[in-house]
């Protein structure tokens, strides 16, 4: 009976690895909206259709916001039958869970770590669909150059500040090496651990280099911290924050809970299209939940996505054809403003672009590029 | 003559798992096996100091991250092979042992003076592997992936496994010995009381150095294994609190100063907290509340660690016997 | 012939001056003791000649060479050996092991160090003990425990400090015996006891401590005589009970 | 006042008291005595609450105190002045004493450390003095006087005058005697067999966990059997 | 290299931050001085004092300062109970008991946070979270300031309790001689709880004084326990003088060192002073005399 066939319509089980607990479980929380989302879309539409219509199972791994559970935790995906894993979230936890991947050589698509590092490791299972740091750097530098001409060079002198792990290391690194290429002087690169206890002392050292620019990346709690402290302490550099990937910059709980702190503040980030109407939905999706749209929930949702039609190209749940799948073909990027992704020989999706946004009158707004914007640039931010 | 007993009872147990790996386990399995057996030899380093010498450290990680950037510093900046990698890491965990132990004990540290200064070893080693370069800093180090025995890398990891089970067999031996020796009286004597020790003619600093050092050496061994199977290292994975947790953690739950204990400790710790992860019901956090719980109710129960509450069954069943 | 000179020595604790300018020498072959007050000095002064305390001032020198810095451990080889006057046992170890930590200082054969082990447990009463655990001892159980584990050193010199107090009378009887036949094995003892009736059986010379200083010394008869011992250490009655039993037993 | 029957306890696996009976009057002075680990001490640290017991009774005062807590017992009257002292190193004599009667209303204490001070003149000389830094003798003082400083209604002393000098020892025995005199009862725990029995009234003597002999001091005094026994005579 | 304004700034930030410290360490210090030994649940404590506060801002539109009076004797039953009811009895005294069992404890309470709250941060927003007590030239945060001063009455309040009270004196009582302290009359396990109990009420208050410049989410206390170590270690374990002093030496250390080298390789001086003053002088600045 055509009942029963359709009950036994085979599942296919895609593992979502994200920080469940630990100091990143908010990150995760959202990202499993997202990706539930995305579930539920695919499945009320008939499910994989190359599969004779098969359903997709979401299989959630906790990675517990630490490098080694998260290689445990994609294990555990591998041996609850996942065909495929996303996920990811922090460099650090994706360094390691791919490391696991690969012994399977389970399909891995990689949501928004962006270390340089993860895609140099040869390992031909691994994917990313979003942008690594240096094509972030690429963007933010271009977008950077734009603003500060446009206000007749405003901001000559720049500082950052970064956590001191994997992600804000990184981008560090990166901005010192390129900035004074760009006519920028970087006074100081400060560095703080994660979790920080206290910023004042950090702000001091701004206060007293009297940066035109403050670049920050860290995590959300950090960025809240540091946020709050310049209001305090009354430091307001001139071209205000221009965040690479400043956790909270690109949070709505940030803005609401302290939209004196985030005014003005500008972010080149992971950050759905705001022209896509799914992206306002899945916005719905997650304030119904009671939670504070971040970009999490678009990324993951997309990947999914991807993920879904990667299954539907490869025609079977086999790692092979999976991976064969995903590097041949190109995919639509769900709500994220890729375009069509493509992967190329190191896994990279070539076409990932993040957003720069920037918070005005207690919105974050896309900024740039133009095609997705939705507001001009107020810069300098405090002049 | 019991002693015999639980030692061929574990290389028994160890026996078996080999054999099951052998036969064909889940992957998963696999991994925890493997995970069980590190945080076992860990364990056992943790024991010779803490559980036998009765100086309980909190920073082993020290020593676990020494011997895991070592070999992996060597295999990539320096094209070292692993094996030799994997020696010079123990020798400069035991070094850093050394160290540490002869600055702490030579200013007479015990009791919780020396769990913490431990520990704060640790963290100034954390910080430092966190912002220099030739450790990789935040990035942490990657060992490239090549599969065959003297890579100590096995694209099938039941070999792994079985090294590693053999490892763990060693340092059970080595705890046999040291339960045997002058040596290990030595050690425990300093700790029930090194005043009185000392007037026995015991060189306490001495044994103390002695037992550091080996203590340190077996984690390092842990930790240049734990590299060789996760292939990444960064200064919270290295350094972190948390290996040196979970080392003294296995061998108190397991039973401190027994040959045993830390072996049964990560057993069984590494199991719960797997079997507790089903407990979650959807809700983050619920299963390590369950885990937390059972770990009070052991400490409650077990007082003496698993293997001491055992042998108090054991004894008391016995001495019921013998009253009826 | 001289086995232990310990000479002015003098022990400060930040301001308390516990001992001051004490010299003690005690002959090879010669049960000394070594009384006073409470608090007087008597075992700083031990543990001065043990190495466990370092002296401000004085020297202690064992068979001829000078030892005032050395390590507790080495005098231990040596053949100095020491108990403690709160006791201080292995307690998570069993009587027999607790003295074989002991044996070990002679050989390094556990079978070996665990049989001299059992044969000391033996001399000193404890031989129905062996397999207790020391915690589970009574008082006069880990009196024992202490000298059987100082003997199983092969000591030359044993520093006895207070082994008989807590003991009543009849133990004290049989303890006795033992640290005679200790000394009959060519092992030179110096002992710290209240218990006067010991003393004065067992020592051949005394020494007087009190507020550090060495106040007497001599044979045990005599010095019980002197007043100054009487005012500060025996009083009158002691003293007098002294007399009567010399005289009962002359 | 003290009633003992069918006393048990032990540790662990082992009985230590053995259906051990007992009594102190009013005014008496009883000596306890025994060789080492007979179960003098467990027997007063039952009697003192902080031991539990297995079976049998305990009557203080006219009543049944038996499974009450240290505190209700202290409460009551009955003060055990513990083996090895017990006092409070890290804290000064005063403190020691204003510890002593942690369970008496505020207003007495002033009135009860004097009182202390005037039976121990040298505690009073040093007051802030850390009670850890006292000799031996000096803390045995302080132990008792701070019993005291819990208006015992019953005193039981263990083994006061272990480790004392001679002298002390004659010092610690007058004193008994002057607390006696002053009509506290005491129950008195010691190996110091022969002064013990010159000032108890009546003596206990214990063996393997229950009362083997009992009765009049002095009478015990002369018994041979005891002699040969307890006095290595 | 800075201005001495600059210097003297973080020399302020960093006593008035070192203040909060010492308010946990106070709580910490006193549970070793007893217990003797490391309550490794005290960081997961400190997170329920913050979210605590935080429910009653949220909840009951309390100020946080108003929310100390409320949560202090929240704090104190909850340690009250925590030490008799389950430490204590889970222990039996034994360290690795107490080691164990306040470890499973801290993971017990985190989790149950995670479960309870998830993971989002917290924070409470105030009218004068970012108000400033100019000071000359300096900026000195005002609830810092308000931190300082809570921080240095408690200490001096704790001190009077311990020194002044009965039941202060026989908390150090229980600390050196159990046996001793029940023939008094005093309710060992009792007394046991009592200073736990107290010891957690510390917390309370610096719950308190962190939330209106600070968040809270369930691994929030973490990052202060090993401060708080150190500065019991370096203060003398079980001394409450010791415990504040240390706390503000800390504080500014790490300001300075933070200033100069940075705030990640900053971290290393309060390990670097945390080791030599074990090595040099392990009684701490105002250790117990032996
Ligand atoms: N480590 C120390 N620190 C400070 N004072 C000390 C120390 N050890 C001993 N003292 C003090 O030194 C003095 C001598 O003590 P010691 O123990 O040598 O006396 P003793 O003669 O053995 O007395 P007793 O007969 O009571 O055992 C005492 O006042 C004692 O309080
Ligand atoms: N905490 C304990 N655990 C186990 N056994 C104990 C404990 N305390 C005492 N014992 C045992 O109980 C018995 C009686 O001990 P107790 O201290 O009551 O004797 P005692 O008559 O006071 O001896 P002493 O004259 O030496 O003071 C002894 O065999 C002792 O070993
Ligand atoms: C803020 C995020 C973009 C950080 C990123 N997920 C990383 O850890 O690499
Ligand atoms: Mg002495
Ligand atoms: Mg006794």
């Amino acid at each position: 009976a055509p009942g029963l066939s359709r009950a036994q319509a085979p599942t296919v089980k895609i593992g979502l690895l994200q920080p469940m607990t630990g100091g990143f479980a908010g990150d995760g929380d959202l990202a499993r909206i997202g990706a539930e989302y995305a579930i539920k879309e695919i499945n009320d539409a008939g499910g994989i259709k190359s599969l004779g219509g098969a359903k997709l199972e979401l299989l959630i791994g906790d990675s517990r916001s630490n490098a080694e559970a998260g290689a445990q935790a994609t294990e555990q995906l591998k041996a609850d039958g996942a065909a495929i894993v996303v996920g990811g979230f922090a460099s650090g936890i994706s360094m390691t869970a791919t490391q696991a991947a690969a012994r399977y050589e389970l399909p891995f698509i990689i949501d928004c770590a962006v270390s340089d590092a993860l895609m140099t490791r040869n390992l031909k299972n691994v994917f990313r669909f979003n942008p690594s740091f240096s094509m972030a750097a690429d963007v933010a530098l271009k977008n950077l150059v734009t603003i500060n001409d446009a206000s007749g060079k405003a901001a000559k002198t720049v500082a950052i500040v970064h956590e001191d792990g994997l992600l804000g290391s990184g981008l560090a690194k990166l901005m010192q090496a390129r900035l004074p290429a760009l006519g920028f002087e970087v006074v100081e690169a400060i560095s703080h651990p994660t979790p920080a206890r206290d910023m004042s002392n950090v702000v001091l050292r701004l206060r007293s280099l009297q940066p035109d620019l403050i670049i920050p990346s860290h995590y959300f709690n950090e960025f809240v911290l540091f946020a709050r402290t310049l209001q305090q302490q009354r430091v307001k550099p001139k071209g205000g924050i221009y965040a690479l990937f400043g956790g909270a910059a690109s949070s709505y709980r940030f803005v609401k809970e302290f939209p004196e702190a985030a005014e003005g503040v500008m972010d080149v980030n992971h950050w759905g299209d705001p022209k896509n109407p799914t992206n306002d939905k899945l916005m719905q999706a997650v304030q119904a939940a009671g939670k504070f749209y971040a970009y999490n929930a678009p990324i993951n949702y997309s990947v999914v996505k991807v993920a879904a039609q990667a299954l539907e190209f490869a025609k079977s749940a086999e790692s092979g054809a999976i991976i064969e799948a995903l590097q041949k073909n190109e995919f639509d990027s769900g709500v994220m403003p890729y375009g069509k992704s493509k992967f190329d020989a190191t896994g990279q999706n070539v076409n990932a672009l993040p957003l720069n946004t920037q918070v005005q009158g207690g919105q974050i707004k896309v900024i740039y590029p133009d095609q997705f914007a939705q507001a001009k640039p107020k810069f300098p931010a405090n002049g | 003559m019991k002693k015999n007993f639980e030692f061929i009872a574990a290389l028994a147990f160890l026996g078996v798992v080999g054999i099951a790996a052998i036969a064909g386990l889940p992957g998963n399995i696999l991994n925890l096996l493997i995970f069980m057996m590190i945080i076992a030899l860990t364990a056992q380093g943790w024991n010779v100091l803490g559980g036998y010498g009765g100086l309980s450290s909190f920073g082993h990680a020290a020593f676990f991250g020494t011997g895991a950037y070592t070999t992996t510093i060597l295999q990539t900046s320096f094209g070292i092979n692993a094996w030799v990698g994997l020696v010079c890491g123990v020798i400069l965990g035991a070094a850093v042992g050394a160290m540490i132990g002869f600055l702490s004990f030579r200013a007479g540290l015990k009791g919780s003076y020396f769990a913490l200064i431990t520990l704060a070893f640790a963290e100034v080693l954390r910080i430092l592997a966190n912002s220099w370069d030739f450790t990789g800093g935040a990035a942490g180090m990657l060992v490239s992936i090549n599969n065959g025995f003297a890579y100590l890398q096995f694209s099938d990891r039941r070999w792994f496994l079985l090294i590693l089970i053999g490892f763990v067999a060693c340092g059970l031996l080595l705890t046999r010995w040291l339960e045997r020796s002058a040596f290990g009286a030595y050690l425990i004597a300093l700790r029930e009381n090194d005043q009185a020790a000392q007037a026995l003619g015991v060189d306490i600093f001495k044994i103390k150095m002695q037992a550091i050092t080996l203590s340190a050496a077996i984690t390092a061994l842990a930790g240049c294994l734990y590299v060789q199977n996760f292939l990444f290292i960064d200064a919270n994975v290295a350094y972190g609190s948390w290996i040196s947790i979970e080392a003294l953690f296995a061998a108190i739950v397991g039973g401190a100063g027994t040959m045993l204990g830390p072996l049964i400790g990560s057993v069984l710790l590494l199991g719960l907290g797997e079997i507790t992860k089903s407990f979650s019901g959807g809700i983050a956090g619920v299963d390590l509340v369950v885990f937390g719980i059972i770990l009070i109710l052991c400490v409650a129960f077990a007082p003496n660690g698993i293997r001491g509450f055992v042998s108090d069954l054991w004894y008391r069943r016995k001495s019921r016997g013998k009253a009826m | 012939m001289t086995m232990l000179k310990a000479h002015n020595l003098t022990k400060r604790f930040s301001g308390l001056l516990a001992v001051d300018d004490a010299t003690i020498d005690v002959a090879e072959g010669s049960i000394t003791g070594l009384i006073g007050p409470n608090g007087a000095g008597k075992t700083t002064l031990f543990a001065m000649i043990a190495g466990f305390l370092n002296p401000n001032a004085g020297t202690v020198t064992f068979q001829n060479e000078d030892i005032t810095g050395e390590k507790p451990h080495l005098r231990a080889r040596r053949g100095l050996a020491r108990t403690f006057q709160i006791v201080q046992p292995f307690a998570g170890l069993d009587v027999r092991d607790n003295i074989a930590v002991g044996a070990f200082l002679h050989t390094k054969d556990p079978a070996e160090a665990r049989c001299l082990a059992t044969l000391t447990a033996e001399k000193v009463g404890l031989g129905h003990e062996l397999d207790k655990l020391a915690s589970g001892l009574t008082i006069a159980g880990r009196k024992r425990l202490e000298l059987a584990r100082a003997l199983a050193t092969k000591p030359k010199l044993l520093l006895l400090d207070e082994v008989l107090a807590g003991l009543n009378p009849s133990e004290i009887r049989d303890v006795l015996p033992i640290i005679r036949q200790i000394r009959e094995e060519g092992v030179t003892i110096l002992m710290i006891e209240h218990i006067m009736q010991a003393v004065m059986n067992l020592c051949d010379t005394v020494y007087v401590l009190s507020q550090g200083k060495m106040i007497a010394s001599g044979e045990p008869r005599l010095v019980c005589t002197d007043t100054a011992v009487i005012e500060a250490y025996l009083g009158h009655g002691a003293a007098a009970r002294i007399k009567a039993e010399g005289a009962a037993h002359a | 006042m003290l009633e003992i029957a069918d006393l048990r306890a032990g540790y662990g696996g082992t009985e230590v008291l053995r259906g051990l009976s007992l009594s102190v009057g009013k005014g008496e002075v009883v000596a306890v005595l025994g060789s080492n680990g007979v179960g003098k001490t467990t027997l007063n640290k039952v009697l003192s609450g902080v031991q539990p017991a297995r079976s049998g009774s305990v009557r203080f005062d006219g009543r049944e105190i038996l499974g009450a807590t240290a505190r209700d017992i202290v409460a009551s009257g009955l003060i055990h002045v513990p083996e090895g002292r017990k006092i409070f190193p890290n804290l000064t004599i005063l403190e020691n004493l204003e510890l002593g009667g942690y369970c008496r209303p505020k207003r007495v204490r002033a009135g009860n450390i004097e009182k202390v001070f005037s039976i121990f003149p040298r505690l009073k000389e040093r007051t802030r003095q850390f009670a850890g830094t006292l000799s031996g003798g000096e803390q045995q003082m302080l132990a008792i006087g701070r019993g005291l400083m819990s208006e015992p209604k019953l005193l039981i002393l263990d083994e006061p005058s272990l480790g004392l000098s001679p002298l002390l020892v004659e010092e610690m025995f007058s004193l008994i005697r002057r607390l006696s005199d002053d009509g506290l009862p005491i129950m008195l725990v010691e190996q110091n067999v022969m002064q013990s029995l010159e000032l108890a009234s009546r003596a206990y003597i214990l063996e393997n966990g229950s009362v083997a002999l009992s009765g009049d001091a002095a009478e015990l005094r002369d018994n041979p059997e005891l002699k040969r026994a307890y006095l290595g005579l | 290299m800075y201005s001495p304004t600059i210097i003297f700034e973080a020399l302020m930030n960093g006593l008035m931050l070192g203040a909060v410290y010492a308010l946990i360490a106070l709580g910490l210090t006193l549970i070793y001085g007893v217990l003797h030994i490391v309550n490794f649940a005290h960081g997961a404590l400190l997170t329920v004092a913050m979210y605590l506060v935080w429910l009653a801002s949220d909840r009951f539109g309390l100020d946080p300062y108003v929310a100390i009076l409320v949560v202090t004797p929240m704090m104190f039953a909850i340690g009250y109970c925590l030490q008799r009811f389950i430490i204590g009895p889970a222990s039996r005294g034994s360290d690795n008991g107490i080691l164990l069992a306040t470890l499973g404890l801290s993971i017990v309470i985190q989790n149950l946070l995670l479960a309870g709250f998830n993971s989002d941060t917290r924070t409470i927003a105030t009218d004068y979270a970012f108000e400033i007590v100019p000071l000359g030239p300096l900026l000195l945060s005002l609830p810092r300031v308000i931190g300082l001063g809570v921080s240095v009455v408690t200490a001096v309040l704790l001190w009077a309790i311990l020194n002044r009270t009965d039941i202060g004196k026989a908390i150090r009582a229980v600390a050196k001689e159990k046996l001793g302290a029940s023939l008094v009359g005093i309710n060992v396990a009792h007394v046991y709880a009592m200073t736990f109990a107290i010891g957690t009420a510390c917390l309370a208050i610096a719950g308190g004084l962190l939330m209106p410049s600070f968040y809270v989410s369930p691994t929030t206390g973490a990052a202060f326990v090993l401060v708080a170590f150190t500065i019991v270690v370096l203060g003398g374990m079980g001394s409450i003088p010791g415990a504040l002093i240390g706390g503000l030496l800390i504080g500014v250390v790490e300001a300075i060192s933070s200033l100069f080298l940075g705030d990640s390789l900053g971290q290393i001086g309060i390990f670097l002073i945390f080791i030599l003053v074990l090595l040099v002088k392990p009684t701490g600045l105002f250790g117990a005399r032996a």
